[in-house]
This record gives C-alpha cells, structure tokens and sequence, in this order.
C-alpha cells in the first residue's frame, strides 16, 4: 500500500509542474522544485536513520556544505556545473569521512550530540567567514552551468532535481538490499550479536555515514541553485530536525518513507501558515501526537501499523 | 490575518472602478511578526494599516489590497515569502523588510518578477551602490547615512576615542562603517556579536572589554529589543558617568517602554541621531503620531514612520498613471519625485532611489504624560546623499 | 600442532571492584571434545564466557587460540578466527527475517561484506548455506518469519543455527538451554548430540543432565577457580565437587 | 591586557557556567535516571522567565516574584511529564527528540499567544541593581555576583539534596536500577515526576536569574539548551558532578574566547576579519572541546558507572 501511494506521488511529482504552469501557477513549481531537494536529502538521512539505525542530528550540514560548494565558485564567477557537483559530494563525503570516524565511537544520545556538534561548527564556521557574507548568506546570481541543460529556466530545474531524487531513492533501493545493507541493518538490530558473528561494522556504519552525507551534499547543491540565494541558517541545528521529522513522519526505513514525510511536511507548513501567524502550535502538537501515536509515520498507517 | 483585504470602501471602488489595467492595487508586505522581533514587524503592520485607512483603502480609484507575509527573521523564508507574493499573489509592490540580509536575499525575486521593491527600513550598501536597480525604492535611509551623523556628533562633541559595538550582520557591518567615516578620533575595541533568531543578548564579556579599553565613549547599534537589553547591562555594568553612551537606531519607542518598566533612568538624555523623530513638526507627522497614538497606545517607532510613508508613496505613484498599473514607467516616474507628504516633511530622491534628507539629534526625555521619548534638539546633517550612490550605475 | 589444545587458558584473571570474579582459571579445550563448564550461580561463568568471547579484557593471564594469545583482540576479530558464541539470553536481530539472520551469520564468514549493488536476499552463496544450517537445526518452516515474531525455542534454535552457519572451529554455547521447557529441552540435547565429534563445543549449562549427556569433559568453576577438572565420571566422584556445588543437588 | 580584565571576564565566564549548571543539573537528571532526551528544556527556562517578569509586575518584588514563580515552573514541568513525556520512556531516543523538538515550537508560540512578540523586562531591587567594588579595583555588578552566590548555593543545595537525603537515595536507586527501585516499593511514576519537575524547577530558576540582564524573550532557551546539552556531553551523562565542572570550564571558555580571541586573532588575520570572526569562531570553541572530549572518553569526563 504503501509502495503504491509512493508510486503515484512519484507520477505526481513527474508530471505536476508543466500542468501547474499551464494552470498559471508558477509557485507551485517553486514548492514542487523545494520539496523534491529535501525529499533527497530526507531520503539520504534515512539510510542511516531508518536503515542504519544512526540518528544523525547534524545532518543539514550536508545542505549546507552542498550549497556552499556551488554558492562559493559562483562568487569566483565559475559557474561549471559538474564542478560544482564534484565540490558538494566531496567535500560532503570527507566531512562525513571526518566526522564519522569519531562520531561513530559514541553510542546514543552521546552519538545525536555529537553529530549536532560537528553541524554547528560548520554553522559557525561559515558564520565567520565575511567573505562569503557571515550570517548573510550569499546571493548565487547564476546558476550552475551544464552542457544542452539551463537550469534558469525553472521547469529544467525542477526536472534536475526531480532526477537527483529518482537517483537518490534508486541508490538507497539497491544499497539497503546489497549485503552492505543487510551488515547496517543487522548492526541497528543487535550491535552484540554483529560483533560475536565477527562483523567490524564501524567500517560498514562510516562507509553508509559518509554515502549519507555525499547525496545529501548533492541535494543540497541543487537547494542552492534552486534558492539562488545561500545562507548558514540552512544548517542551524533545527533545519536538521525538521529532516528527522520528514523521515519519521513518513516512515523510517521505508524507501519512500522520506518522500511521503517531505510531502506531508511542507503541505502542512503552506497550509497552516497560510491559515494563523501562530501556525508553529498546531504544527508543533501534530508532531507530538506523531511520535505518540503513529510510530510507524504514514507509511506505517498505510499498511496499517500503528508501530 | 495574513490577507488582509482592506475593503473598506467596496463600493466606491465599483462607482470609480476604470477600464484597463488591474481592478486592485495589490501589495505585498514582508516583515518579522514571529519571534522576539515581531515586535518591529507589529509596529510596521500597525502603520502600514493606520496608513490604509487613512488613506480610505483607496489609491487612484481603485481598491487597494495588503498582504503580509512574516520572514521569521531568516533570509531564506523571506526570499520564499517575495518568490510568493511575486508569483502567486502577482503584487504590484513587494515593500517591508526590517533586515539588510533578508533584503538581500529577496531583491533578485521582486525585480526579476518585475515588480516594484520598497524599503521601508533596510538600507544595505550593495542596494544603495552597485546594486542599485531602477524599480527600487527606499522610503528610510542607506545603513550608513545615521551612523555618520552620530559620527559628526561626536567631532563637535570632542570625543576622542570610541568603543564600537554591533550585531554581526550586514546593517551592523554598515553602521560601523558609518560612524568610521565621519568620526576623526580613535577606535580603540570594536565587537560583532551574533545576530538572528538566536541573537547574543548578554554582553557581559564585551562591555568588560569595553571599559578595559578606556575609551571615552561607546557607540552600539542594537535595534528591537536587543536595544533595551543592551542599554540594562550598560547601566547594571556601572558604565554609566565612565563611558558615555551614544546610539542608533537602539533606543527608540520599541525598547524605551521595556526601559521605563525597568527603571533604566540611565537612558533619560542619551543621544542618538535619526532622519525623523516623533516630534518632528511636520503637518503629515503631527497626524501621524496622534492618529497612531490613538489607534494603539503608544509611540510610533521610526519602522513604523517609513512603513506609514511606505503607503503613501505607493499612493502617489498608482494616482500619477490614474490607476493604468501595467504603466510601470509611470509609476516609476512619479515616485523619484516623491511628491507625497513624507512624515519626515519634504525630501528627494537620489540617483539610487535613496532619499536625500535630513538628520537630527535626538535626545531621550521624559514627555508631558511621564512617558520616555525622544526629541529632536540639532540638525546635523541637512540633505545629506549616501556615498554609495556614487557606485550606482543610474 | 594437532595434539596442540584447540583452546588453552592460562592464569586468567578479572576482577570487578576489587572482588575477582575470574581468578587464575586455566583449562584446555583439545579438540573434537564437547567440553563442559559447570558451576554455582555466581561461580564466574559469565564473567568467564564474557572474557573468551572478548566482550571484556583480562586483567591477566592468556587466552590461546589454536597457538595464538587472544586475549586482547575484539570480539569480531575472535569470531573471524573461527570462534562463535551463542547467548544465554537470546541475542539474534528480531527485525530481520530468521533466514537473513542465519545469511548474516554467513556473510561473517564469507567476509565479503563491502558489496554495495547486487541484492543480497537472493545470493545463492549465503541464502544455500543459511537453509542448510536452519534444516539442521529444524527451523526451515519458520525461515521466512520476523525473527523477533517466533518462539522462544526457536529462537535457541536459531542461535545454534547462526552459530553453525559461521562455520566455527569452536562453538562457544552459553546456557544453550536456558528457559526451555522438557520439550524443548530435549530437541536441543538431540541437536547437539547430532553436531557432537563434528565440531569442538565449549558448552556452559547449568541443566545436569544435558551436561552429563553431552560432555566428554567437565571443569567445575567454583569461586572464580577452577575447583576440578576431567571425564564425567571422575568430576561426579570428586569429593571437593560434591561438597562445593553438587551437593545440593545430589541431595 | 591588564589583569583587571581577565579578572572581570574570569567572573563573567563564572557567572554563565553557574548558569549552564543550573540548565544541565536538571537535564543530566532526567538523563541519567529516566533516559529520557528532553530537548524542550529551555522552554522551561522560558516559561520560568516570563513566570518571574508577570509575577514582578504583580507583586513588585522581585524575590517574591521568583519564589512563587519557581512551584509554578515546577507545576508546567510536572504537566509536561505527565501528559508528553511519560508515555515516551519506554521508546528510543529518536522518540524523545521529534516529541520534545514538538513541545518547543508549542511553548514558544504559547508564549508569543500570551505574552505577546516584545519581551518582558524585570525591574531589579535597588540594591541588586548597583556594582560591587572588589579587592584589586575591580569593579562588577552586584546582580551578577547574586547569580553567582545564587547559583553556586543551588549547586551545594543540590549536592546536599542527591546524596545525603532520603529522596536522593531514591532518586539514585532510581537512576541505578528503575526495576530493582521498583521492587524495593519506591513509587517509580512518582519519582519520575517529582525529577522531572525538580529539572524544570532549575532551568526556571536559571530564567529567573537571566531575564533581569537580557529580558524573558520567546525562543531564549532554544540557543542556551544547546550549550547546555554540550555541558552534560562533556560531563558525562547522568553525573551532576561532571555537569558542574564541565559548565564551569564551558562558561569560562565560551567567555575567554569572547574576550581575548580577536585580539590573538588579529596576530594572524587582518584586524576587519579578526574582529567579525572571533565572535563565530569563540562559539565553535565549545564544540571543538566536545568533539575532542568524546574522540577520546566516548562517555565524557565522568562516565556513568556500568549498569
């Protein structure tokens, strides 16, 4: 059930932007444009987070790191867009590569800490930099520059990040069912009885770290071109709840558990800010009566487990 | 509450509706309504409609339709807030903005749209210089212009040195600048805090560092209620007497009614300078005070003197071109000639679509009713440009 | 090295807080042999199943594996050696299916776990091994079950069953019988006596009449020593024995 | 620099690491015995504050006001434990987090609902309000040595309470062994309670203190809370004693970085960019010490003992 609901929000996805434009409503490709970005990058928290069993609270400084790294070249005025890609998923990577292999050490709540730490000190750190405006952010004035393809046209741009997202989902698909998979998830299930079976999974736990962290500096790269406007706030601690939240509340560990929270989320956001300044309370409340009620997020509630 | 649609006079507007163009005049307002500095956005709202009804919901002949949209104090939600009402609402006018770096991050979204961008606050250099772009207006002042006539102050007033403190965005970055570039004698310490929704608000550290540095004076801008938690610990501190206090844009009628419940006497008689003040003698301003007294209760604070010009400017645009608004020229015409009563009385437009006006000192005193204000005692600059405008193309 | 001990235990030592729980226990496993550890409640056998399986590390002494000391290596890098424990309390990963659990004790030993792309669900090289060792252990009907959604019995089985998958030199079973009811009981004694001259068994049971079934040696544990050690028949005559633990029961 | 400034900073940095004691105590106690990540507990802080101010103005003490406003704070604590918190025990930490992530967007619209977006000043007594003059002409507010006095009395009061009274021998059974306290016939769900409300009672406390310098403002405790977590990180989970020394070295870390970094800076870095990224780079410090602390003692400086 599910499957299918994922299935046709995808066929949505596929086709609602050319009809929103044929019906006058440019914006909506906008919300559709910034909702295919997080659902990756909710996607790529979920490998670690609903697959791996890793509640990384750091994980908007992938968004970051992936948007600096095409905000940063564009102020040198290189536009090249596969280089900007390469910047966000390697840079992206060594960070995770970084600060995995010490994060990883830690258990628990000492683990969500420390994620969170190393987020914020990327946070500050771009805070610092006046260069590349501190706390203003910096305006991407032109967008990432690929062959045949202009992503300042914004159905071409939304279609771009449409297909990172495919990729993003097709990768998670085939990597949670891979053997690597099968050691994450064994390891989330029974550290003890992993390592009695002779598994070192630190190195399959840093290695789905670090693959996290790469897609969602991709994803991140297309939130900078697509925002055209970069800032530090996108990696504040509470930009990475919110992708917690998108994953939970769509599901951990169902594949299109991230899509259906990102949708869900940023629905509930036009609607009730739309509707009162105060919408935060509700939103806020929604989200406890979430994790009280509908443990298995609406995947769950599809197949009609109440987790 | 968000779409406010003023149809205060539906009916007139039908008798006089024209026959080409658009039946409204929509306008977006992005300001903060949420968090600690909704407390500038509700000043800015509470303007903006006194002006509406002041004006009778009307400009031109036709209805005249405000939406707000809150920025919650981050670039981000700003810029997605301008894409929206550019796109979605089709506004004719996206005007607000309290913050220099939410400006900045929103101005390529209005412009592109091709829509007419007003500030009613925000004044960062780059808008004012090589940034400068025919379809922006300001209804404020550039970042820099208010500092550097506190910087003039404190020449005639022979303060020698200086300690200077700011919050660490681009506005902050300005201000220094500012009072750098008109003041002759020696800076000795300068803090940056951090700003934002999690703005520093206890600078125990810095005023230590400040009093260590011996300077003769302090100069800070802290606008909102940054402002009044600043000018606390300065008197808690025991500055007070060591180093005087001088201001921007700091102590105003946002942060003074928190001071007075605190018992801050302190501030009574500290200096600040402004293009406008409550008692400036105008005919538009003594209106405006009164009318904003009476509607709400208190002050009107200088946001909401320029969100109240905000109107009034779109107003004597839409009536030039008679209502046509698809006559961007036109409107774009009648507003560099800002032939509209300005609170802060007559002024003009630069080549950067900044104002070219006066700036006064402003002193803190306790008013007939026994509440703290502000009032203008000197003028120190008279039709005083930016120096960015130079930088600007136009 | 074939008369070489398969496990050789030297001096080892473990304190906890000043009180040794493990207290200079040496002891041999030759192999082929089931070898039993039998002892009061807190005699030290968890402590000493803990320091053999490498959850916690020796204040002294040697562990010998087939010749090599490896008392301070982790826990993964002893069950790479060709070591596999079972849990007393039932340790598998409820959330996968039982057969995966058993693949998973595959994969460990096949070690070719950095494989990113093929699925891994219908890889014959783990999926044969894994029904091989649940038909062993009798559990091919329930393989496709949550493994957290089956019986207790089963889930002992399906420890034996993972553990056999890894394919050991030497089995290391804690309290293989634990919470079993007579039924159940007696189906594992049948399991293991059919795994019996096949694979070296460390076996730590406090059910008698399993140990003297099973055990072609027996060391007695009391205190944190090893109070005696030898065929069944010696250990139920030795005096000492009787006095410190037996005696209750025999009673 | 003179030692007139390092002394004046030395009780700055004092002052606020009395105050992030007073925030963590109350956070490792819910830590350590319940489990539980409690992520809302600056909005106690919050509430705690805006409790303080309301009450000053009421009564015009402002002693009074705190005395009344402290039973009130823990009365919102123990609601919070009794309608959120405890239904989520039993779940995982991802749990704890979204749930309690819920309840700050909850108080900090509340707050705004009631109170409104400007802030609350708190006028001081006047004999609180003055400056106090040191042996060495040192010079320091009188109310800033309140809060120190203050909190460091709270801390001994704390000390007094966990180990030698009978509660703190409960709570420490508690925080041991929750089934082995049960057994013993201590009503867990009432001392669950009684903690949670006491850790509410001291993030109020800490707002009282704070809000006659910087005013109770909405979303005061979303920045606080943070530093806090990093203070019972460092400390170790659970340990009120390593919560102590870890917020007493974080407050005068954070401080001194404040103070004296632009100046080291500047030896290195042109003085435009020392001066605008000491303030970024000072805040990163703490998080630095953090990462260092658990790449070496994954449990913190004083791990719990083995359950």
């Amino acid at each position: 059930m599910s499957r299918a609901v994922g299935w046709a929000l995808l066929a949505a996805l596929a086709v609602g932007p050319p009809l929103a434009l044929a019906a006058g409503q440019p914006f909506y490709v906008d919300i559709l444009t910034r909702l295919v970005c997080l659902a990756a990058a909710a996607t790529s928290l979920n490998l670690i987070l609903g697959h791996g069993g890793m509640i990384s609270f750091g994980h908007a400084a992938y968004i970051g790191i992936g948007a600096y790294a095409v905000g940063i070249p564009a102020y040198y005025e290189i536009y090249d867009g596969w280089l900007h890609i390469l910047l966000a998923v390697a840079l992206s990577a060594l960070f995770a590569l970084a600060t995995g292999a010490i994060a990883l050490r830690t258990r628990g709540v000492y683990f969500i800490m420390i994620t969170m730490a190393f987020a914020q000190m990327v946070f500050f750190a771009v805070v610092s930099i006046e260069e590349y405006g501190g706390d203003d952010g910096l305006v991407i004035d032109i967008r990432s520059e690929f062959p045949l393809v202009d992503l300042e046209g914004s159905l071409t741009l939304y279609y771009a990040c449409f297909a990172v997202l495919l990729g993003t989902l097709y990768l998670v698909h085939r990597l949670v069912r891979s053997r690597f998979g099968m050691v994450i998830e064994g390891a989330r299930g029974n550290e003890r009885r992993m390592a009695a079976l002779g598994f070192a999974f630190y190195r399959h736990r840093l290695a789905a770290y670090v693959l996290a962290g790469a897609l969602c500096g991709l994803s991140g790269a297309m939130l900078g071109n697509f925002t055209n406007f970069i800032s530090p706030e996108m990696m504040d601690w509470t930009r990475s709840g919110e992708l917690i939240f998108m994953v939970v509340l769509g599901g951990t560990g169902a594949l299109f558990g991230p899509l259906m929270g990102a949708a869900a989320f940023l629905l509930l956001e036009e609607l009730l800010s739309g509707w009162t300044i105060y919408w935060q309370l509700p939103f806020g409340l929604l989200l406890i009566l979430v994790v009280l009620f509908a443990r298995g997020g609406l995947a769950g509630l599809l197949e009609g487990r109440r987790g | 509450m968000k779409k406010t649609a003023l149809a205060l006079a539906a009916a007139a507007a039908l008798l006089a509706s024209p026959s080409f163009g658009a039946d409204k005049v929509k306008i977006g307002f992005v300001t903060t309504v949420t968090t600690p500095a909704g407390v500038i956005g509700r000043d800015m709202v509470d303007a903006v409609n006194l002006a509406m009804k002041d004006i009778g919901g009307m400009m031109g002949g036709l209805e005249v339709e405000l939406i707000i949209e809150d920025d919650g104090f981050k670039p981000e939600i700003g810029k997605q807030k301008t894409d929206k009402l550019v796109k979605q609402d089709d506004v004719h006018f996206v005007a607000g903005f309290i913050w220099s770096h939410v400006l900045l991050a929103s101005r390529k979204s209005a412009l592109d749209g091709g829509k007419f961008l007003i500030s009613s606050n925000a004044g960062p250099s780059q808008i004012a210089g090589k940034l400068c772009h025919e379809n922006f207006f300001s209804t404020s002042w550039q970042n820099d212009q208010t500092p550097m006539a506190m910087g003039e102050v404190l020449n005639q007033r022979g303060v020698k040195s200086l300690y200077v403190m700011a919050p660490n965005y681009a506005a902050g970055k300005n201000m220094v600048s500012g009072v750098e570039r008109t003041f002759k004698g020696e800076i000795l310490g300068k803090d940056m805090t951090k700003w934002g929704k999690d703005a520093q608000l206890d600078f125990s550290a810095e005023l230590a560092k400040a009093k260590a540095s011996g300077a003769d004076g302090i100069f800070v801008f802290y606008p909102g209620k940054a402002g009044g938690a600043f000018i606390k610990q300065y008197q808690q501190a025991g500055l007070q007497g060591e180093i005087a206090l001088y201001t921007v844009f700091t102590v105003d009628s946002i942060a003074l009614p928190n001071l007075q419940k605190a018992g801050m006497s302190g501030v009574l008689g500290s200096l600040n300078t402004q293009f406008w003040g409550p008692d400036l003698d105008t005919p538009q301003n003594r209106k405006f005070v009164s009318g904003f007294k009476e509607a709400y209760g208190r002050y009107p604070s200088f946001y909401a003197a320029q969100s109240y010009d905000t109107i009034f400017l779109i107003k004597s645009a839409v009536e030039a071109v008679g209502g046509n608004m698809d006559d961007m020229d036109g409107m774009r015409a009648a507003m560099m000639k800002a032939d509209f009563p300005s609170v802060r009385g007559p002024f003009r437009y630069g080549n950067n679509h900044f104002p070219i006006q006066n700036f006064y000192l402003r002193q803190v005193v306790e008013d007939a009713d026994g509440v703290w204000t502000t009032t203008v005692v000197d003028t120190v600059l008279k039709d005083h440009q930016d120096v960015y405008a130079a930088e600007c193309k136009m | 090295m074939a008369d070489q001990p398969l496990l050789r235990v030297e001096d080892l030592q473990k304190s906890f807080g000043g009180v040794a729980a493990v207290d200079g226990v040496s002891m041999e496993v030759r192999r082929g042999e089931v070898h039993a550890v039998i002892g009061p409640n807190g005699a030290g056998k968890t402590t000493l199943i803990s320091l053999l399986a490498g959850e916690l590390r020796p204040d002294r002494g040697r562990v010998l594996f087939d010749g090599r000391d490896i008392a301070r290596r982790p826990a993964h890098a002893r069950a790479m050696l060709g070591f596999a424990r079972s849990f007393q309390i039932t340790s598998v990963v409820p959330g996968m299916r039982v057969v995966d659990n058993v693949m998973l004790a595959v994969l460990a030993r096949d070690g070719r776990s950095f494989r990113f792309w093929r699925p891994a669900r219908n890889d014959p090289a783990l999926i044969r091994p894994a029904m091989a060792a649940l038909e062993r252990v009798g559990l091919s009907e329930v393989a496709e079950e949550r493994a957290g959604a089956v019986s207790h019995g089963e889930h002992r089985q399906l420890e034996i069953a993972m553990t056999l998958a890894a394919e050991p030199e030497l089995l290391l079973l804690d309290e293989p019988m634990a919470g079993m009811s007579a039924d159940e009981s007696r189906r594992m004694t049948g399991i293991l006596e059919g795994l019996k001259g096949e694979k070296t068994m460390l076996l730590v049971e406090h059910d008698m009449d399993v140990v003297f079934a099973l055990a072609d040696r027996i060391s007695v544990l009391v205190s944190g020593r090893i109070a005696a050690s030898g065929a069944p028949e010696a250990v139920r005559a030795d005096e000492a024995v009787r006095r410190a633990y037996l005696g209750d029961e025999a009673a | 620099m003179d030692a007139g400034l390092v002394a004046a900073q030395l009780l700055n940095g004092l002052q606020l690491g009395v105050l992030l004691f007073l925030l963590a105590s109350g956070l490792t106690l819910i830590f350590g015995i319940m489990d539980f990540v409690n992520l809302a507990h600056g909005s106690l802080y919050m509430v705690g504050a805006y409790f303080c101010a309301t009450l000053t103005d009421a009564t015009g003490s402002f002693l009074l006001a705190v005395a009344l406003a402290l039973p009130a704070t823990a009365l919102v604590g123990a609601a919070v434990e009794l309608l959120v918190v405890r239904r989520l025990y039993r779940r995982d930490h991802l749990d704890h987090v979204l749930a309690t992530f819920g309840l700050i967007l909850c108080f900090d619209t509340l707050v705004q609902i009631l109170w409104g977006p400007e802030g609350m000043a708190i006028r001081l007594p006047a004999w609180a309000d003055g400056q106090q003059h040191l042996p060495g002409g040192l010079v320091f507010p009188t109310y800033r040595l309140l809060i120190i006095g203050a909190g460091l009395a709270v801390a001994a009061g704390l000390y007094v309470l966990v180990v030698k009274t009978k509660l703190g021998m409960r709570i420490r059974a508690g925080a041991s062994n929750p089934a082995m306290a049960g057994a013993l016939g201590i009503d867990i769900g009432l001392l669950f309670t009684l903690v949670f409300a006491l850790g509410a009672v001291m993030a109020g406390l800490a707002g009282m203190m704070i809000a006659p310098i910087t005013e109770a403002s909405i979303g005061m405790g979303n920045e606080i809370i943070i530093t806090a977590f990093v203070v019972v990180i460092v400390g170790g989970i659970g340990s009120i004693r390593g919560a102590f020394v870890a917020a007493l070295l974080i407050g005068l870390i954070d401080t001194m970085g404040r103070s004296f970094l632009d100046m080291g800076l500047k030896l290195v870095i042109d003085v435009q960019a020392a001066e605008t990224s000491a303030p970024a780079l000072s805040a990163m410090l703490i998080y630095i010490l953090m990462a260092a602390v658990l790449a070496f003692r994954p449990q913190g400086l004083f791990p719990p003992k083995a359950r």
